[in-house]
């Protein structure tokens, strides 16, 4: 019996003192880790958009997240967004609820610190406490305006779609015509070698430049993609085989129309990628468009 | 009878597919099968005499796993491929296993695996449009990138049975062109005739049985035919038997006597297990054609069946027998 | 044979050399075969086991003497499980790119036979000072093995030592693929078992 | 012994009753006039009613909509409504191809049958759940193999697949345990560590719940069939130092499965290990007998053979079942 | 084409070259000028000799005796002195007790007096027979009056003579049905007598029809009152011979495996044992002499010769006229079944059915190889054992464990060597594998 009692006592402390050092690591390395992760997507998004050590981004430049959820309010489907406006110079969340269809059906003022709004958690936290507790709530998917000043830049779509193994994650980066700026393929399970090769810049950034009406019918093409074209998209400095400005902007020009040329051996993941890359392009701009409509209808003071 | 009259007859029974592919694919073909044959010899003289074993290369099956293995390589591709397959063929999965005897995967195969995983592109893509007018050195000198193509199975794969026919003719035009070797394929996979020609003459002497080729072939074109097409029961089993390297996997491949079981029920299964894993890779896997893997994966599998299915006894002793 | 106490150096060559734990011992085998395709990837995971293997040493030769014996067990796997867990954080947070690259093998350490068969053998029958050198020279081994093998699968397959193009090309993909790890460790042991009898050999004569 | 067959009797039924509840599961809810509906080649849905529909209201295409669950705001453009004669199933075919992964929302308006209105329905278009469950199970058991292209359990895997009674032995015993273990561990994590945030503990409540049911295993197999704890109690602390175990509840962790999906993965994960370590003991006790080259006599000609393996393994990349 | 009868699992054609000597009649070899007999000539213990160093003997006296467990008398096969008692080269290359004889050439020739076998008892018969050491002299040369007195509960119904001889080269059972097929089925009429069964079957291979007629007509001329004694043509197959085949063959009926053929009412007998067990009843002479088919090229003359016990091959050789000079190797017995033997001191026993010169291109020497699975013993195998199995475990050195391939059902027929491509000496390794699993 004092044995069981000693053995107990000993499991407890020793369970206690464990979670007393995982917990303090937790608490200490989280905000790390969302730090670093931030850190990290804002210099995906910076790259995208053509800024780098070299050229760094504007003072003025700012992103702002839109957050898209999905309610099922008692048996009606919903689409929520999460939008960010201005507030007598505050910059604040407001949730926009609309039908299917693109009316507004109400919208709430969110408490939520724009820096929270980052987290999954937090806003779901905000959301709950101005949506009635039935209604089904899932987040759908979020997309990233990068501003400057009061010009807008470009749209930030993180999209994700199956390839040949698993899902591939993507940034995709649009400006107001939605036009194709960048492609940044974030992670992948593909087959070196073969699908892996999306990552490739003769790959990705065969995307660059694709004007909307282009991209909706842009089509995969089992051709050998052709030298000149490819020096082009690797964009080497001219002194390492790479091409001079003038001749990468005829290059750029000549092949600006052509389809995408499939990576060899990977037909399935270039497909993937192509055909992610005009979903998540056409879908979005629905969606923006009928959301302007929305926000203009209501007058909201949007930060974008 | 001795082995090295069986490995000889083998060689044999192949060389008529080289020979054709000579006058589909080009002479290249040719040179690439000498250096794949060459290495595999060199590769097993080599081995067996740092391993201080006996060298055999005259009993012939390093010469038969050179030419199967040059025989599952498309016909564009570099010289120096078939080398780097040859060693892992021979050295790691004939010879580190115990040499002949105890290679449990087909050794070409391995090979060919070992290369589709290291050249990915090559081994996938290196095809060539067959030459209809004898000028058999129209690749030799290289331009291959220009005139590369798409097997049949990758094309059905991907763009379905209308794409074929729009590209290789009418479906009889297929059917006969394929069988005596017009396809684009590996270099010794493509003639369907040829292949069972050099099947039956082993068949008559005794060198193989049936079972494992006919249940193969059989597997592969019935469940081709209830799911190969968009409709149950509306795929082409004609088309999926003659295509690809199902025709030399069935007949040379899969019956090595190493490599697969010795009782005729277990053949059958072994065949059986064969066609339905190429079939499934064949239909929905990441691959056209799917044989080479089948059999691999079925290899392993000959051990077991081997021991589930020994022949009958004459009458056991009660109890001796599990 | 007199069991003769070892000095700390040879605790720490012993895990490196003579019970590498990769490949003398064959322990630990996944990650050596699943992610040693590049150096960087063996130093961070071998570190990451590094790290677990002294700490959760030192913190049992610590308090072996009032673990009941009856929960030993349940204990050593309470105690890998919490420096798992602790490096797993860590690393998220710090270095998430490489905690990507090595996916869910940070998290497997807790199932490394080789920390537990170390605390079970050595670290409750020792004091601490050598239960750390111990933990080091078993951690290095494994950062030594996992380097090695990267090292190899890293040239071949990839043209690269540690990121920096040394071939220029890339010679043989087959080396970057997972498969390839069972061959690279089947070959290391060959050698390693070679460089035995070798050395045998050597000193008989 | 009665409270043994009891026992299994029992447990028989727990199973029986287990698979009902998934197939009803599997089967989706009953809908009141709509019987089905299915997707119908790569761009038609089909719906079959009830009873005969009006002509007039079923070739109007303003009485469908159709969207994939997650984007209900966009609505799928329909290219063409037909009917068939008898009036009970209707094709929708729409302008481009489905995503068939995806779940889909069918809405209908107002359905119109014999002149009375039946109402409208929203209705969910996927593929056969039990197909999903299938491809789930045979994914981890073949496709993602867990020792042969994710490369976990090793240790274990090596060292217990010398002899073929032993493997087969270990790889029961661990299906069991894994199991067991797993679905313990998908209810805690969705139920405490998920809700309450606590999921950096995940690592020590994993491994925990793993040595609580090995623990409980031992205790149970140990009063109710002795026999078969002789057979396979030694297995059992082997199991926990198999990194699988503790791998599938971190992947059940990652991924949004439910219960019946979270014990198909480790069903297959299970017995994927246990068709592995089959495969291999058999291969190695053929190996056993070989002339391995002495260096690699053992755990690295072991190796090799688990590359060949793996090798031949990637056969099945790219493979989606369903 | 005739139905013959066969078994079906297994067997091969090997090449007969019965042709070399089947046409010889047998030939008595004169007596050599000294014998070596040896004391076990069969399956059972040694005699021991009943006579000292220096006696004198007659031919046709009884020199050895079996004092302990299971065996046969053996006698003096010339009149004679004892030269030595001591140990010679056994044809298994085992050192044996042997006594040597320096032969009398003066001594007069034995005469045996016919007696009317009919009208004596089974106890009486069956001692004639243990007297004259008769022994099976086809095969192992089990003790023939143990063999025909099975235990009571055994049902023995049917009496099989093996006629088959399907070894290649041998013709001494063809000749023996040939010459003197009245003494082969008077022989078969004694063993009925004393089994007290009426039915006889005596299985000839197809390939010697004039054996088939002559022995036919002989069967039908003694097999009134109710005597059954029948010929069953078998189809040319080796193993045909092998009792378990045999038994199939002709019965039907299958012998279990570490069984008897008494287990399913069968006695087999060779066609040469019944002609002894006729010339040990009838005429009282003891089993001192053999026939013999020297055959293959690497004798000079081939023969089919009648010779006395305990004759030595190089006797044999010189009377022959010498080996050829290509001569590869000596086989005593056949080729399938036989042994090599190094030397040709060996003398000759009374299981001894032929002795085989056999020249380079008919003897393969050249070394072996891996296994290749290719499968062809086992479809070769009569009892459907793995021979490549045991090949392979042996030359792994774990012979201990071959016997779940059913390694004593073996009987050594060897065609699993001779089909083996890889030249395998599947036998050697069985036989091997026998001796460390027995241990």
């Amino acid at each position: 019996m004092k044995e069981i009692f000693r053995i107990t006592i000993g499991l407890t402390i020793s369970c206690l003192v464990a979670a007393v050092i995982m917990g303090s690591v937790f608490a200490i390395t989280d905000k790390a880790k969302k730090h670093n992760e931030h850190v990290n997507v804002q210099d995906t998004m910076l790259g995208l958009l053509g800024f780098n050590k070299d050229k760094p981004a504007p003072r003025d430049l700012r992103f702002f997240s839109i957050y898209r959820y999905t309610l099922d309010d008692s048996g009606a489907t919903r689409l929520a967004y999460m939008v960010p406006v201005l507030d007598g110079g505050k910059e604040k969340y407001e949730l926009v609820v609309i039908t299917p269809a693109g009316e507004f059906v109400e919208r709430f003022p969110l408490k939520i610190n724009p820096e929270a709004a980052n987290e999954g958690h937090e806003r779901e936290l905000a959301l709950r406490s101005v949506l009635r507790p039935s209604t089904g709530l899932s987040f759908a998917d979020s997309a990233i305006l990068a501003v400057k000043g009061k010009e807008r830049l470009a749209y930030l779509l993180p999209s994700e779609f199956p390839g040949f193994k698993t899902f591939i994650k993507v940034i995709l980066a649009l400006d107001p015509m939605f036009t194709v700026i960048g492609l940044e393929i974030m992670e992948h399970e593909e087959d070196p070698g073969l699908g892996a090769e999306i990552v490739q810049p003769y790959f990705k950034h065969q995307f660059r430049g694709k004007s909307f009406d282009r991209l909706r019918e842009l089509k995969v093409i089992k051709e050998p993609l052709p030298d000149e074209y490819k020096t082009a998209l690797e964009k080497k400095a001219p002194d390492k085989g790479g091409l001079s400005k003038a001749d990468l902007e005829t290059l750029r020009d000549k092949y600006r129309d052509e389809d995408i040329y499939a990576i060899t051996g990977a037909t399935i993941s270039s497909n993937a990628v192509t055909s992610g890359v005009i979903n998540a392009a056409k879908k979005f701009s629905y969606r923006l468009k009928t959301l302007e409509k929305v926000i203009a209808a209501q007058r909201l003071a949007v930060s974008f | 009878m001795s082995v090295e009259r069986i490995m000889w007859t083998v060689v044999v029974c192949l060389l008529p597919p080289l020979i054709l592919s000579v006058f589909v694919f080009g002479i290249q073909t040719l040179f690439i099968t000498l250096v794949s044959v060459a290495s595999c010899a060199a590769t097993e003289a080599v081995t067996q005499k740092l391993l201080h074993r006996p060298i055999t290369i005259r009993d012939g099956s390093a010469v038969v796993t050179g030419l199967l293995l040059a025989y599952v390589i498309p016909p564009a591709v570099s010289f120096w491929i078939p080398i780097l397959g040859a060693v892992m063929s021979i050295y790691i999965a004939k010879h580190l296993l115990g040499g002949i005897g105890f290679n449990i995967f087909n050794p070409a195969l391995i090979g060919r695996a070992f290369l589709v995983a290291t050249f990915p592109v090559a081994m996938t893509s290196a095809w060539l449009v067959p030459i209809r007018d004898f000028s058999i050195f129209k690749y030799a000198g290289g331009g291959i990138d220009a005139v590369s193509t798409a097997t049949p199975l990758y094309v059905l794969k991907h763009y379905g049975m209308a794409e074929v026919t729009a590209r290789f003719g009418s479906t009889l035009k297929i059917y006969g062109d394929f069988f005596l070797g017009w396809q684009p394929g590996c270099i010794g996979e493509t003639s369907a005739l040829l292949l069972i020609l050099g099947g039956l003459f082993l068949l008559y002497k005794g060198y193989i049985t049936w079972h494992i080729p006919v249940s193969i072939l059989f597997t592969v074109g019935l469940l081709t035919w209830v799911f190969g097409g968009d409709k149950p029961f509306t795929g082409d089993p004609i088309l999926a038997v003659i295509s690809g390297g199902l025709m030399l996997g069935a007949i040379f491949m899969a019956t090595d006597y190493v490599t697969s079981p010795t009782q005729p029920t277990a053949k059958l299964i072994f065949g059986a297990g064969i066609g339905i894993l190429t079939v499934l890779i064949r239909l929905k896997g990441g691959y056209p054609e799917g044989i080479c893997y089948a059999i691999l994966l079925m290899n392993p599998l000959a051990p077991a069946l081997e021991g589930w299915f020994r022949p009958k006894r004459f009458a056991p002793p009660k109890g001796a027998v599990k | 044979m007199k069991a003769r106490k070892k000095t700390n150096s040879e605790l720490f060559f012993n895990g490196i050399l003579n019970e590498n734990p990769i490949f003398r011992l064959a322990l630990s085998m996944c990650p050596a075969v699943g992610i040693s395709t590049t150096v960087m990837n063996g130093v961070l995971l071998g570190t990451a086991v590094l790290f677990v293997q002294v700490f959760s040493s030192c913190t049992i030769a610590a308090i072996k003497n009032y673990i009941h014996p009856r929960i030993r067990i349940p204990t050593y796997t309470l105690t890998i499980a919490t420096w798992v867990t602790v490096i797993d954080l860590m690393l998220a947070a710090y270095v998430p790119e490489a905690y990507k690259e090595m996916g869910i093998f940070v998290k497997l350490i807790v199932a490394f036979a080789i920390i537990t068969m170390r605390l079970e053998t050595f670290a409750c029958r020792n004091p601490v000072g050598a239960s750390f050198w111990d933990g080091i020279g078993m951690g290095l081994g494994f950062t030594f093995g996992m380097m090695a093998l990267g090292l190899v699968r890293e040239l071949l397959g990839m043209g690269t030592i540690l990121g920096y193009d040394v071939l220029g090309f890339r010679p043989l993909l087959f080396f970057v693929l997972p498969a390839a790890g069972f061959f690279c460790v089947g070959l290391m042991m060959a050698i390693f078992n070679y460089m035995e009898i070798v050395y045998n050999r050597r000193k008989k004569v | 012994m009665l409270t043994v067959a009891t026992a299994r009797r029992n447990a028989l039924y727990c199973v029986a009753a287990f698979f009902m509840l998934s197939l009803v599961l599997g089967c989706g809810k009953e809908y009141r006039f709509i019987k089905a509906a299915s997707f119908k080649g790569p761009r038609g849905i089909s719906i079959t009613f009830a009873g005969p529909v009006d002509e007039k209201w079923a070739k109007d295409q303003a009485n469908y909509s159709i969207n994939e669950k997650t984007d209900p705001d966009i609505y799928l453009r329909i290219a063409a409504i037909s009917l068939r004669p008898d009036r009970l199933s209707v094709t929708i075919t729409l302008e481009e191809d489905i995503n068939q992964k995806a779940t889909h929302t069918l809405a209908i308006k107002g359905i119109v049958s014999e002149g009375r209105n039946m109402g409208s329905a929203i209705v969910d278009v996927k593929k056969f759940y039990l197909g999903y469950l299938l491809s789930i199970l045979m994914g981890a058991m073949i496709i993602n193999n867990f020792v042969f292209t994710k490369y976990l359990g090793l240790c274990v895997f090596f060292g217990t697949s010398q002899k073929k009674s032993t493997a087969i032995g270990m790889g029961i015993t661990f299906t069991i345990v894994m199991v067991a273990s797993a679905m313990m561990s998908w209810f805690l994590y969705q139920f405490v560590l998920k809700p309450f945030r606590l999921d950096f503990l995940q690592i020590v409540v994993f491994i925990g719940l793993v040595s609580l049911s090995v623990q409980a295993v031992d205790t149970i197999l140990r009063k109710v069939n002795p026999v078969l704890f002789k057979a396979f109690g030694v297995y059992l602390v082997l199991v926990i130092a198999n990194c699988i175990i503790i791998a599938v509840p971190l992947i059940l962790a990652d991924n949004e499965y439910n219960a019946i999906e979270s014990l198909m993965l480790a069903l297959g994960a299970g017995l994927g290990f246990l068709i592995a370590l089959f495969l291999m003991s058999s291969v190695r006790e053929r190996i056993e007998l070989a002339d391995v080259p002495p260096t690699f006599k053992g755990l690295p000609i072991a190796f090799i053979l688990g590359g060949l393996f793996a090798l031949s393994f990637m056969g099945f990349s790219g493979m989606s079942l369903f | 084409m005739r139905d013959f009868l066969t078994f079906p699992k297994g067997g091969i054609h090997p090449p007969e070259h019965k042709e070399i000597s089947e046409r010889l009649p047998i030939e008595g070899m004169p007596v050599p000028d000294e014998v070596e007999i040896l004391l076990q000539q069969h399956f059972g213990a040694p005699c021991s000799p009943l006579i000292k160093k220096k006696d004198t003997v007659a031919e046709g006296d009884m020199i050895g005796k079996v004092t302990a467990g299971l065996g046969a008398c053996v006698h003096a096969s010339v009149s004679g002195a004892i030269k030595n008692i001591g140990t010679s080269s056994h044809p298994a290359s085992i050192k044996a007790p042997s006594i040597t004889i320096q032969t009398d050439r003066q001594a007069p020739p034995k005469v045996f007096e016919p007696v009317d076998w009919k009208n004596l008892p089974r106890d009486v018969l069956l001692a004639r027979i243990k007297e004259a050491g008769v022994v099976g002299i086809g095969g192992a040369g089990f003790p023939t009056h143990v063999k025909l007195a099975p235990p009571p509960e055994a049902k023995v119904d049917t009496l099989l003579l093996n006629g088959a001889e399907c070894e290649p080269y041998l013709t001494t059972d063809h000749r023996i049905m040939l010459e003197s097929p009245g003494e082969v089925v008077e022989g078969a009429r004694i063993i009925l007598a004393i089994l007290g069964i009426t039915d006889c079957r005596i299985g000839i291979e197809a390939n010697k029809p004039d054996a088939i007629e002559a022995v036919k007509k002989a069967a039908s001329e003694r097999s009134a009152n109710g005597w059954r004694i029948s010929v069953a043509p078998l189809e040319v197959k080796y193993p045909q011979g092998s009792e378990k085949q045999l038994i199939q063959s002709i019965t039907g009926r299958k012998v279990p495996g570490f069984g008897l053929p008494f287990d399913v009412g069968v006695i087999v007998q060779n066609v040469g044992t019944a002609r002894a067990v006729y010339e040990a009843v009838c005429l009282g002479k003891p089993l001192y002499e053999k026939v013999i088919t020297v055959s293959g090229k690497g004798i000079s003359r081939p023969a089919n010769l009648l010779v006395k016990i305990g004759t030595r091959l190089s006797d044999i050789v010189d009377y022959l006229g010498g080996i050829r000079r290509d001569l590869a190797k000596v086989v005593m017995g056949g080729p399938m079944m036989g042994f090599a033997i190094p030397s040709l001191d060996v003398p000759v026993m009374k299981t001894t059915s032929g002795v085989l010169f056999l020249a380079e291109d008919e003897a393969d020497t050249s070394p072996h190889g891996h296994c290749i699975r290719c499968g062809w013993c086992l479809d070769a195998c009569p009892m459907g054992l793995s021979p490549n199995e045991i090949g392979i475990y042996v030359e792994a050195g774990r012979a201990e464990e071959t016997s779940q391939f059913g390694l004593f059902e073996c009987f050594e027929c060897g065609c699993c060597a001779f089909v083996c491509p890889a030249r395998r000496p599947l036998v050697q390794f069985i036989r091997l594998a026998k001796m460390k699993a027995k241990r």
